[in-house]
């Protein structure tokens, strides 16, 4: 199973802050693609991703077991 | 260097205790940055701020700041606590200690951690005004940036 | 801006009592300058400090480094205290803490204080070594420096 | 009368913190001959010097009522 995680305006608009997905071997965009397409999640195609708490790229496979999380633009400090 | 030099904490910071974990007998200087919620931003006015953090992520990337400014200034020690949750006017959203033998080194590496912040770490501030609330830097309708790397946040710069 | 804003004091500084001078609805970024005794300088240990005055024109010259903060940064307000009397390792020599709308007015103008502090201030730090006792910057066989304006300061630069 | 202010290195090798000298209509530089002269005081002619709490040069003549501090290079901060 894939944790994924969301933050800020993408949790409040799904309406939760996170899924179980049995996803592994998807790449991230393939996963993104997915979301946008079933939820309508506005944006997630465009928004930073971390996987396992680093920053990564599309391209990234997805294994059983990973923590994916959609990181829209940051604002602290 | 412990781990509670890097923390997020739903409770008011004490500028003081943050200062107090750099403070060393070989520190001539300590700088100290303190973020607070700002009353007006372009003539529009916050009532008050919601910051939310993906808080393990968060807390690990304000280690990995905590590195690269080790990497960059060796005499230096930081420790940066940043607070989550609702805050008022004038509270302070972050506070960054840095204490160094040299002045110098105190203002550039403290400068460099509060741009750093709003580069790498996941969190996130949400605005509520007279007239409703938004997260800032997602406005779809007006911001770009890319995919692939970490971008310049906004807020009080 | 009163007096009270730049000030000398025989008693330990309190940070926190600095800062709260310069804090403002309007402002987001407060920075905090604390200048520390530092034990060592080239391997050279410090037992302690005594820091001495010109008081009178050490206030008024605080204050027009003040003056000169709000000419270059209008909307950066200001605060000084320093202290004077015997000080031990890492006690606080000096606090400057700066409040701005924006950050990076809040670091140019806390480090313009530092700096100017160390060229017009009439205050005079005088080392206890193990083997003796020195006044900083004034070693005749070796300081050399002009007559008719003010020169750069050592210390924890 | 004019009063003269001694800090610092100065204070300590002359062994008082003040002095008070009729020395209206002297510029700063006499004074400062003098001081070294009189008193053995080393390096006071390289000294900055303030007039009634401004910094101000050599030539600058002295009035009664004057208070003049003698400014070793400062090391506050």
């Amino acid at each position: 199973m894939i944790k994924v995680l969301f933050f800020a305006r993408l949790q409040e608009e799904l309406g939760k802050d996170n899924m179980e997905l049995d996803t592994a071997g998807w790449t991230i965009d393939e996963l993104k693609n997915w979301l946008e397409a079933e939820y309508n999640l506005d944006g997630v195609t465009q928004t930073m991703t971390a996987v396992n708490e680093e920053f990564t790229d599309g391209s990234h496979i997805l294994a059983s077991g990973d923590t994916v999380a959609f990181i829209p633009p940051v604002s602290g400090g | 260097m412990t781990s509670n030099y890097f923390e997020l904490t739903d409770q008011p910071i004490v500028t003081e205790a943050v200062i107090e974990k750099v403070k060393r007998r070989e520190a001539g200087a300590v700088t100290t940055f303190i973020g607070t919620v700002r009353e007006f931003t372009n003539d529009k006015r916050t009532l008050k701020l919601e910051y939310q953090a993906y808080q393990s992520m968060a807390e690990k990337k304000l280690a990995d700041i905590g590195d690269e400014v080790y990497e960059i200034w060796p005499d230096a020690v930081a420790a940066i606590t940043h607070r989550i949750g609702m805050l008022d006017i004038s509270d302070a959203a972050v506070v960054i200690a840095v204490s160094s033998p040299h002045r110098k080194t105190a203002y550039e590496a403290n400068e460099y951690i509060i741009n750093r912040i709003k580069e790498v770490v996941p969190i996130w501030k949400k605005e509520f005004w007279e007239d409703g609330t938004s997260w800032v830097g997602d406005q779809l309708e007006k911001t770009h940036y890319p995919t692939g790397e970490p971008w310049k946040g906004e807020g009080h710069d």
